[in-house]
Parts: structure tokens; sequence; C-alpha cells
């Protein structure tokens, strides 16, 4: 056991010292690859995909892949109708889409989505009645949560959006959203909106939180990677990549690098937790 | 042999203006075609009037329809006095020099990026009306009419110049000979005779605040409500058509943004409409002088 | 009373004019103020070699310089689809269209330059859907599918364009070709384009401004946040008004932030560069021309 | 039916014009008027002014037809290659018309091109392709308006700064090089001074003699000075004088 956790460390500090040619390892099958990758869907992936589409560009330069956001709706949809060849989910695609489609399903990571605040607000936690309440305007003004004597702005995300579904299925238990949210496009374009609105409140990816929005305890629980790891935190889903049919060729090749070492490395880099 | 080359290419010609004009049709033809589950039996009209909620199977674009009139009527409340005053400066009130600058000023402002517009709103406007007036998010109706009544302001100024100027100069002779000043010679010549440019002028700015996309889009809120204040978060139908155009296209929810499209279509068929009535009359007060 | 009354429309007018240069002067100077310290190679380039960039040796992923590409390209792509088509169409209701056929061409005309760009958008989305359940399977949204969109969108500028400076020219140059035994097709080439190039040219240059700006088209037709430079016409692209807004929403940190102030600047000045040299093009391009053959 | 008109004077016609009525603007200009120009001479067309005068010389070279809101009744015959032929006859064509009937109109009005291109042009859109021909014709037709002297060194300028009459006489060439048999001048010298229209008047009296010249002329004096004819158009009639 012991020698085992030795060895691990042994390894982290090999692949620390020599990053690069390691990394290079899992990015030898794109060498002299060819080709064009379309990936579009769900934004809480971006991070992910960006980063792995550099590197994979940056060691064969003929390779070319574009990604767009649009929400997991989208990604699935456009993954099934062929527009694009990896549709991205941040939420389990229905059997009936599945069936429909035809679509593989590559989960890569584990993620939560969180309750966010700006920084300077003093609210650090909620419980889901408020949660609740807040979302459907029957709690409008801070102070009823122990917060400063202003409006709470909300923010949601549009109907194709995967964290929005989960957010909705499990803190918002399929309750109503006020009409007067603001829609925000993306888990970036929320990050952002909550970070300049200093009374706004919104749900981000786990993933996607840093200094610029505080994440707000649900129920108790302070959504973090380990929190949502071990299982405590309530509100976590998968990240799917979607294929229509078993995924060929150089698509086939960028599923496969997400799951190497390296590609794992850079779900933890950017905030999420590994399958393995 | 020449004479047959003549007529060829005069059909050549004929063909890219024909081309071009069914195009004009053939995008109408198409978003009716695609939202036509949408458009059979009368649901049009169901659709203009109803709410949206896709969970509960209803797709109706009346909260877009009022966000936008909000949005672009409120504009053209800033943007009128605003462009009127400015416009008087320039053709009236200045003169020489500093009348020259400022028309080339506005001249250049009309190539301004729509989306620069919207970029310094985000980050200078928003913040400005959440903390002036103490509402919401500022990202609301206030914010999105007065970032578009600088966007449509310039275009607006040039017009009302342009038909300031158009009055033939001899009429105001006859004012000045008597002795009355600049600004009466404006009131009591310039201004009725100008009146129909200036409602081209103002249709054609209405018609710009209603197609613009991005500063609703960006500084508008998106939220899906009929706005009670202009603090209210709202959506403008191009917004809606930016927002939901990525929805599983098979959806009503996708249908739906046709219906969007249809109604800025037939919205742009009216003020065009409109635009040339007064151009006519504008026409007329031309020949009168 | 009636001096109130006019004193009162004087400060108004003045105060009108200093609301405007404020606003104007606020919205540069701010862009400046936030933007300025990042133009340079880097913004363009990221850490990435400007010559190797430039060559397509190696990838850009840090900087302006996809967006840039991609724009350059969409735009280029545009204008050539509607420089012959408007033209042609232009030169057709100037010189040949009865008075009837006129009416209703300049009606479709004038409607299709009021259309919202997001409709033009929406008509070239549902094109490609169109196209690739009907045609190919292939066809994806692109850039070639985006500068189709583009390009209907400016088309009526430039027709317009074209039929204004046609129909400007003076009568008397109109007949004097004509009454040399000038066919109609010699008496345009010779006589009538060259005089009206300036008009035409200049108003390319505005169509030009125009497509370098839209954002509403592309977001429906192709344009994604992250490509790279594109490698082919079928190919997703980036665009540096889209890079703003896709910045302005959803920047990740401070650094994305401050290149979205300097594509802001960039986009501006490439803007009003264009529209200064429609400007000047169409005061003195008459005289340069012909003072030099 | 023609009606028979008696020439002018006895020599052969080389224009008829018989029943010609013209409207522009729908205001009535000619009306049902017949009249024969004689070949070989110098007709000036006289009358008040607004009479419709240069409208009258647009019926002979069919310039008319690119004026908006202008209708036409009537024949116009010329003698044209030797040949007799209705020029508004579906077979005859107009640009060749116009390459036999020339015209200079009252201003100058040099296209924005250089002087030699201003005077090659109607070669260049006949046809010709020979550099040396064109060249050699230029120089030919800039002498025989006593141009040549003054331009040869700047053939490649603008037309533009010439000066009024030099500009006049580029157009008159520019008008002579493709050796017209009819010449119609609309007041050719009325912008320019008394000198400039002198140069003006001895060319034509010149060319008379190997082409038809019809003037619109306003001074009394001038068309004392050198026109053969006079024909005076009055409330829609032309009228021998």
């Amino acid at each position: 056991m012991r020698s085992r956790i030795l060895m691990l460390l042994g390894a982290a500090v090999f692949f620390m010292t020599f990053s690069t040619s390691a990394m290079a390892g899992d990015l030898d099958g794109f060498k002299g690859e060819k080709g064009e990758i379309k990936i579009a869907g769900g934004t809480a992936h971006i991070p992910v995909m960006k980063e792995a589409a550099q590197r994979i560009m940056g060691v064969s330069p003929d390779v070319q892949i574009s990604i767009a956001g649009g929400g997991s709706g989208v990604g699935i949809k456009q993954a099934g109708e062929g527009l694009v060849d990896i549709g991205n989910s941040g939420k389990k695609p229905s059997e009936d889409e599945v069936a429909r489609y035809g679509l593989h399903l590559f989960q890569w990571a584990i993620d939560g989505v969180a309750i966010i605040v700006n920084p300077a607000n003093k609210v650090r936690a909620l419980s889901q009645q408020q949660v609740m309440e807040i979302y459907a305007g029957k709690i409008s003004n801070w102070k009823e949560v122990g917060g400063v004597d202003k409006q709470i702005n909300l923010y949601t995300r549009d109907e194709a959006s995967g964290t929005r579904e989960v957010f909705w299925n499990q803190a918002l238990k399929k309750g109503e959203i006020a009409a007067n949210a603001n829609f925000s496009v993306s888990n970036g374009a929320m990050k952002a909106a909550i970070s300049q609105d200093p009374f706004a409140i919104g749900y981000v990816s786990v993933g996607h939180i840093d200094e610029s929005v505080a994440a707000v305890a649900f129920d108790g629980v302070v959504p973090s990677r380990e929190t949502v790891k071990e299982g405590k935190y309530a509100i976590a889903r998968g990240l799917y990549s979607c294929t229509k049919g078993a995924p060929a060729g150089l698509t086939k090749k960028f599923i496969d690098y997400l799951f190497t070492a390296e590609g794992q490395q850079i779900v933890v880099d950017q905030g999420f937790i590994t399958v393995k | 042999m020449t004479a047959t080359c003549e007529r060829a290419v005069e059909r050549l010609f004929f063909a890219a203006a024909f081309v071009s004009a069914f195009v004009t049709l053939f995008i109408f033809g198409f978003m009716v075609y695609y939202g036509l589950p949408l458009f059979s039996g009368g649901r049009f009209l169901a659709i203009l009037t109803s709410h949206w909620a896709p969970h509960q199977g209803s797709f109706g674009i009346y909260p877009m329809i009022v966000g936008t009139l909000a949005i672009s009527l409120l504009a053209m409340v800033f943007a009128f006095p605003l462009s009127m005053g400015c416009a008087i400066l320039i053709s009236v009130v200045s003169r020489g020099r500093l009348s020259r600058i400022l028309r080339k000023v506005v001249e250049v402002m009309t190539g301004i990026p729509t989306v620069v517009y919207g970029f310094v709103g985000i980050f200078l406007l928003i913040p400005l009306v959440r903390n002036v007036f103490d509402a919401g998010s500022g990202m609301c109706v206030l914010s999105a009419s007065l970032m578009l009544a600088v966007l449509v302001s310039p275009t607006m100024i040039l017009f009302f110049c342009d038909s300031f100027d158009r009055v033939p100069r001899s009429y105001g002779h006859a004012v000045l000979a008597l002795g009355g000043t600049r600004i009466q010679h404006f009131l009591h010549v310039t201004l009725p005779c100008a009146w129909p440019g200036i409602i081209v002028a103002v249709t054609m700015a209405l018609g710009r605040a209603v197609g613009d996309t991005l500063i609703a889009l960006m500084l508008a809120g998106n939220a899906v409500q009929a706005p009670d204040s202009v603090f209210d978060s709202a959506r403008t139908l191009t917004s809606h058509i930016a927002l939901v155009f990525a929805a599983d296209n098979e959806s009503l929810e996708f249908k739906a943004i046709f219906a969007c499209g249809v109604s800025l279509y037939l919205f742009t068929t009216i003020l065009v409409l409109m635009i040339r009535l007064a151009a006519r009359a504008r026409g007329k007060v031309g020949q009168v002088g | 009373m009636g001096r109130l009354v006019e004193r009162i429309i004087v400060l108004f007018s003045w105060l009108s004019g200093a609301i405007l240069l404020s606003v104007i002067c606020a919205v540069t100077g701010y862009l400046c103020f936030k933007g300025l310290k990042t133009i340079g190679p880097a913004l363009i380039f990221g850490s990435t070699d400007p010559m190797s960039a430039l060559l397509l040796r190696q990838r850009v992923f840090d900087g302006l310089f996809p967006a840039m590409a991609g724009t350059l390209l969409l735009v280029l792509m545009s204008v050539g689809w509607a420089i012959p088509l408007g033209t042609a169409a232009g030169i057709y209701l100037a010189e040949y269209a009865g008075v009837k056929t006129k009416k209703i061409f300049d009606l479709l005309f004038d409607l299709l330059a009021g259309l919202p760009s997001i409709v033009i958008g929406l008509f070239g989305f549902s094109l490609t859907l169109f196209l690739n359940r009907h045609v190919s399977k292939e066809l994806h949204p692109c850039l070639l599918l985006s500068s189709i969109a583009l390009a209907f969108l400016i088309l009526p500028y430039i027709i317009r364009t074209t039929q204004i400076a046609l129909e400007n020219l003076p009568m008397h140059n109109r007949l004097t070709g004509l009454a040399m035994g000038a066919t109609r097709m010699q008496n345009l080439v010779h006589v009538l384009l060259p005089q009206a190039l300036a008009g035409m040219v200049s108003g390319i240059l505005l169509a030009i401004g125009r497509c370098a700006e839209d954002t509403a088209v592309i977001m429906l037709t192709g344009v994604v946040a992250s490509a790279g430079v594109p490698r082919s016409v079928l190919s997703h692209y980036e665009a540096l008004p889209f890079y703003i807004f896709y910045i302005s929403s959803q920047y990740a940190n401070q650094q994305e932030l401050a290149t979205g102030y300097g594509a802001a600047i960039l986009l501006l000045f490439i803007c009003l560069l264009l529209f200064g040299l429609a400007f000047v093009i169409k005061k003195n391009l008459p005289c340069q021309v012909f003072s030099q053959r | 039916m023609p009606p028979s008109i008696p020439p002018i004077i006895q020599s052969s016609v080389k224009i008829r014009v018989s029943n010609l009525s013209f409207s522009y603007n729908g205001r009535e200009i000619l009306r049902d008027t017949s009249v024969a120009f004689p070949e070989h001479a110098i007709t000036a067309i006289v009358g008040p002014s607004g009479s419709g005068k240069s409208t009258f010389l647009m019926t002979l070279n069919r310039l008319w037809e690119e004026l908006p809101r202008c209708t036409m009744s009537g024949r116009v015959e010329m003698l044209l290659n030797g040949v007799h032929q209705n020029i508004y006859a579906p077979d005859c064509g107009m640009e060749a018309l116009r390459r036999r009937v020339a015209m200079v109109f009252q201003m100058p009005n040099p296209l924005p091109m250089s002087i030699f291109k201003n005077v090659a042009f109607p070669l260049q859109l006949a046809g010709e392709k020979d550099k040396r021909t064109i060249r050699r014709r230029v120089e030919e037709t800039l002498r025989d308006v006593r141009l040549w002297d003054e331009v040869k060194d700047r053939l490649a300028g603008s037309a533009l700064s010439l000066s009024g009459g030099q500009q006049q006489r580029m157009c008159m060439a520019r008008a002579m090089i493709l050796r017209p048999e009819i010449l119609l001048l609309d007041e050719p010298a009325s912008s320019l001074d008394q000198k400039a229209a002198e140069a003006i008047e001895q060319l034509l009296v010149r060319w008379k003699h190997h082409c038809t010249i019809l003037i619109v002329s306003h001074y009394l004096d001038q068309v004392k000075r050198i026109a053969d004819n006079v024909v005076e158009l009055r409330d829609g009639q032309l009228r021998i004088r």
C-alpha cells in the first residue's frame, strides 16, 4: 500500500519534472494527423476542451479543432444531427435521445453545480428552501436571508443548458424560476455576470469557481471539488461527450486523449473531478 | 454580333437585379416555411399574444414584442431630442468651422461598430445605472435604451441636418430681411418645411433600434417577461433569436424564432412603406420650393 | 416671451451637442484608458513568433490573430459575392430599368436594406439547415455560408451606391458618348462607370466596414469562440466582433478581458480607417485618377 | 404619304423631315411640321428661346430617345452613304447613324480623360484598333481644328485643363474625326468669347464643302455671316425664312 503511494508520488514528481516529454507521450498519436474536429454544446466543458485542443494543435499543425458553446441541449442535438463531431453535455442524454440518434456517451469528468454570489456579498450559506424561494421570486431581498437591504438579482440559463437542468431538477426540485431572472448564455457568462453584480445570485459549474465569485454552501455543504468527489455535495453531475455512432479516426483519438493521464490532468487542472 | 452581345449583358444585369430582389422575398418565404406549424390555423396571432414557457408548451413571443417596443421607443425618446438639439446646433446655431467639425464628428460616429458600444455599455454604463438608480443588476430596459439612443443618434442628426439644408435659402432671406433672428427663421420657416424629412429620419432610426441585436442582447438582461418599469430586465425579438436559434430544430421552441423573424420582417416592411410615403411628401415640399 | 423661447432653444442645442460629445469621448476614452496598454504585437500574436504565425507555421492561441484572419477572409469573401451582383443590379436599375420595374426593385431593395441583420442571419442559418438536409450532409454552418449571408446584408448598400453614383452623373455627360455613336454598353464602360467609380468605391468601403463589424449574422452562421485560422471555407472560424461580444459576456480572467479591450480598440480603428478612406476617395478620386491619364 | 416639299435651293436634299411631331414632358414642341435641308450648306435654325431648337436637332440623330418622357411621330429621311434611308426604320442602326450624324453641344463637354483619348474616343468606339491609324487621324483632325500646335505637347494631359474655346474646338475635332456627313451644332459658340467664336465659324465655313451643317444659333449677326439658309422654329412649325 505504502509502496504504491510512494510510486504514485514518484510518478507525480517525474511527471512534473519531465512534464513536456511525458505529455508528448500521450499526444504522440496526433503527430502527422490531419483533419478537423468540430465540438459544440455544454459550456462547462469549454475550459477542458480548449486546453486539450491547444495542446493537440500545438503538436500537429494540420489538425483544426473548433469549439462552440450553445448548451448541452445543442450539443446533443448537433452531434445527433451530424452537424458536429463531438457534442458535449452536462447532463446525461435521455434514453430516447441516445436511441434516436445512436449516440455514444463518454463521461470523462464529474462536476457539481454550485450557487454563487458576488464576493462582496456576505451571504455564504443558503438552505434548499431559501434557494427555491429566491428563484421563485418569493424572497426578493438579501436582508431576508441575512444580507444587506438590497434587491436580489436573479441570473439563470436558457433551456438548452445542462447546468440549468441539473440545478432545476436537484436544487429547485423542478420549482418555478421567476420571469424577471436575467439570462446568461454559458457558465463563463454566468461567472462574469455575477462577478460584476454585487447583489446577484446564480449557479455555475463547480469547475468554473474562482476568486472572482463566491460559492454558497447549499444545505450546509460548501461546494468544492472535494465535497463533490466525496458525494457530500448534493448537486453533482457527469460531464459527457457524445458522438453519433462509435467515434472513429481523429474524433476517437481526441476522446481517447481525454482519458489519458495527461487528459485527466487537464480535467483536474481546470477544477473538475477525474473519473479514474 | 455586338447587338446580341449588348442584349446578353443587359440580360445579365437584369438577372443580377432579379436575384437580389428575389432574395428579399425568398427570405420571407423561407422563414414562413420553417415556422410553418406555428402559422397554420390562425396560431400566429396566438403566438404574438401568449407567453414564453417552453416547459409548459407555450411558445408565445408576447414578452419579446413588448420588450422590443419598450426598448426601442424609449431609445427614441432619448435620441429624438438629443438629435434635434445637435442638428439645430450644427445647422442653425453654430457657424463655419465649428459647424463643419461637429458634422464631421457625427459622421465619424456612424462608423463606430455596434459591438464596441455594447462592450463599453457592459463595463461603463451598467455599473453606472446600477449605482445611480440603485436598480437591480443594471441590465435593464433603461441601459439598453440609452446605448441604443447613442447608436441611432448620429444617423438621425445627419438626416435632420440634411432636411434643414434642403429648405431653399431664399425662404430664409425673406424672414431675415424683415429683421427676424436665425432661430425665428428656423422655427417659422425651416421646421415647417422640413417635417417630412424629420419623419423619414425618425422612422429609419426606429427601424435601426428595433433591428439591432447586440445592444439589447448585451445590456438588457434578457429576462423573459414583459417589462413593467424601465429598470426591469427584458428581451427583444432580435435577442430572442440569437439566444434560442441553437435549440433542437424540430422543436416548437425553434419554430417560434421564425415567428420573431416574420414579425421583424413585417415590421420592417411597414416602416419602409412609411418612409416612402414621407419621402413622397418631402418630394412635394421640395417641388414647391 | 419669444426671446426666452429662443434662448432656451439655443441653450438646449448646445447642451445636446455637449452630451453627444461627452458620450463619444467617454466611449473612446474609456476604451483607450483600459485597452491602450494591451496594444502591441502580443495582443495579436500572443506568445507566438509573429513571422511563423503569419506563415501559418505555428498556431496562435492567446492572441487575436485567428479572429483577425477570420474577419479578413470573411470580408473578402462576402465582398467577392456582393460586388459583382450588387454593381450589376445597381447598373441595371440606373441604366436599363423601366419606370415600373424600377419602382418594384426599389421597394424590394429598400426592404432588404431595412431588414435587421439577425433576420438575415436567421435566413443564413435556415439555409444551412436546408442545404444540410437536402443537398449535402457535409454542409454545416461555416465560413462559406456566413459570407453568403453577409453578402446579402451588404448587397443593398452596393446596389444603392452604384445606382446613385450613376444616376447623379449630369445628363450632358451621358449624352456626349451616345452622340458620338457609342452603344449603351460602350457608353457605360468608357464614360459612365469611370466617372461613377469614386462613388462606387466609397460605397464598397462602407460595405466592408459593415461586414467587419457585423456580429448578428455570423453569430448564427458559423462563427465560434475558438477555432484557429480557418483552413477551409467549410470550417468554423473566429471573427473580431464576435470575439469582443464573447469576451464581454464570458471572460475567464482579467487578462482575457484586457484582450477584449484591445480587440475593441482594434475593430474601432479598422472601421474608422475604412470610413475615413471611403470619405477621402469620394472627395478626391475623380481628380486624381483623371489628372494622371 | 410624305407631301412633296420644295427644296430650299436647287441642290440635292440631304435631310427630309416629314410630318414631325414631338413632345417633351407633355409639352408639344413640334406639331406636324415638314422641312428639307440641302446638302453642302450651312443651315441656321433660329427661333425664340425655349421653342425646342435643341430638341429638334436631337430628332435627327435620335438622341432624344435617351431622354425620359419624350414622344415623337413622323418621318426623317437622310441621304447617307449615297442612299436614302428612313432613320427611324427598325433596320437602321442607331449607333451607325450617330457616327454619320455628329453633334456638338452648347457647353463644351470634354470627357474626363486625356485630350488624346477624347479625340480618339469615337474611333475607338467604332472599333478602330490600329494605334498608328488612330494617332494619324487624331493629329489630322486636331490640325483641322487648328488645335494641334496648342496641345501637341500635352496630349496626355486632362482635357479639362484646356480653356473654354480650346475645349469646344477639341469637341468639334472629336465630332469630325469619323468624317460624318452631317454635323449638328447646338449654339456652339454661346459660351465663348468673340475670338473663340470666330475661330469656330471659320471652321464651319470650311467644312461645309464636305459636310452638311445644321446650326442652332441665337446671334443674328453670326447667322448672317455664315448661314446659307435660315429656318425658323416658331409655334411648333419649321419655316424657311
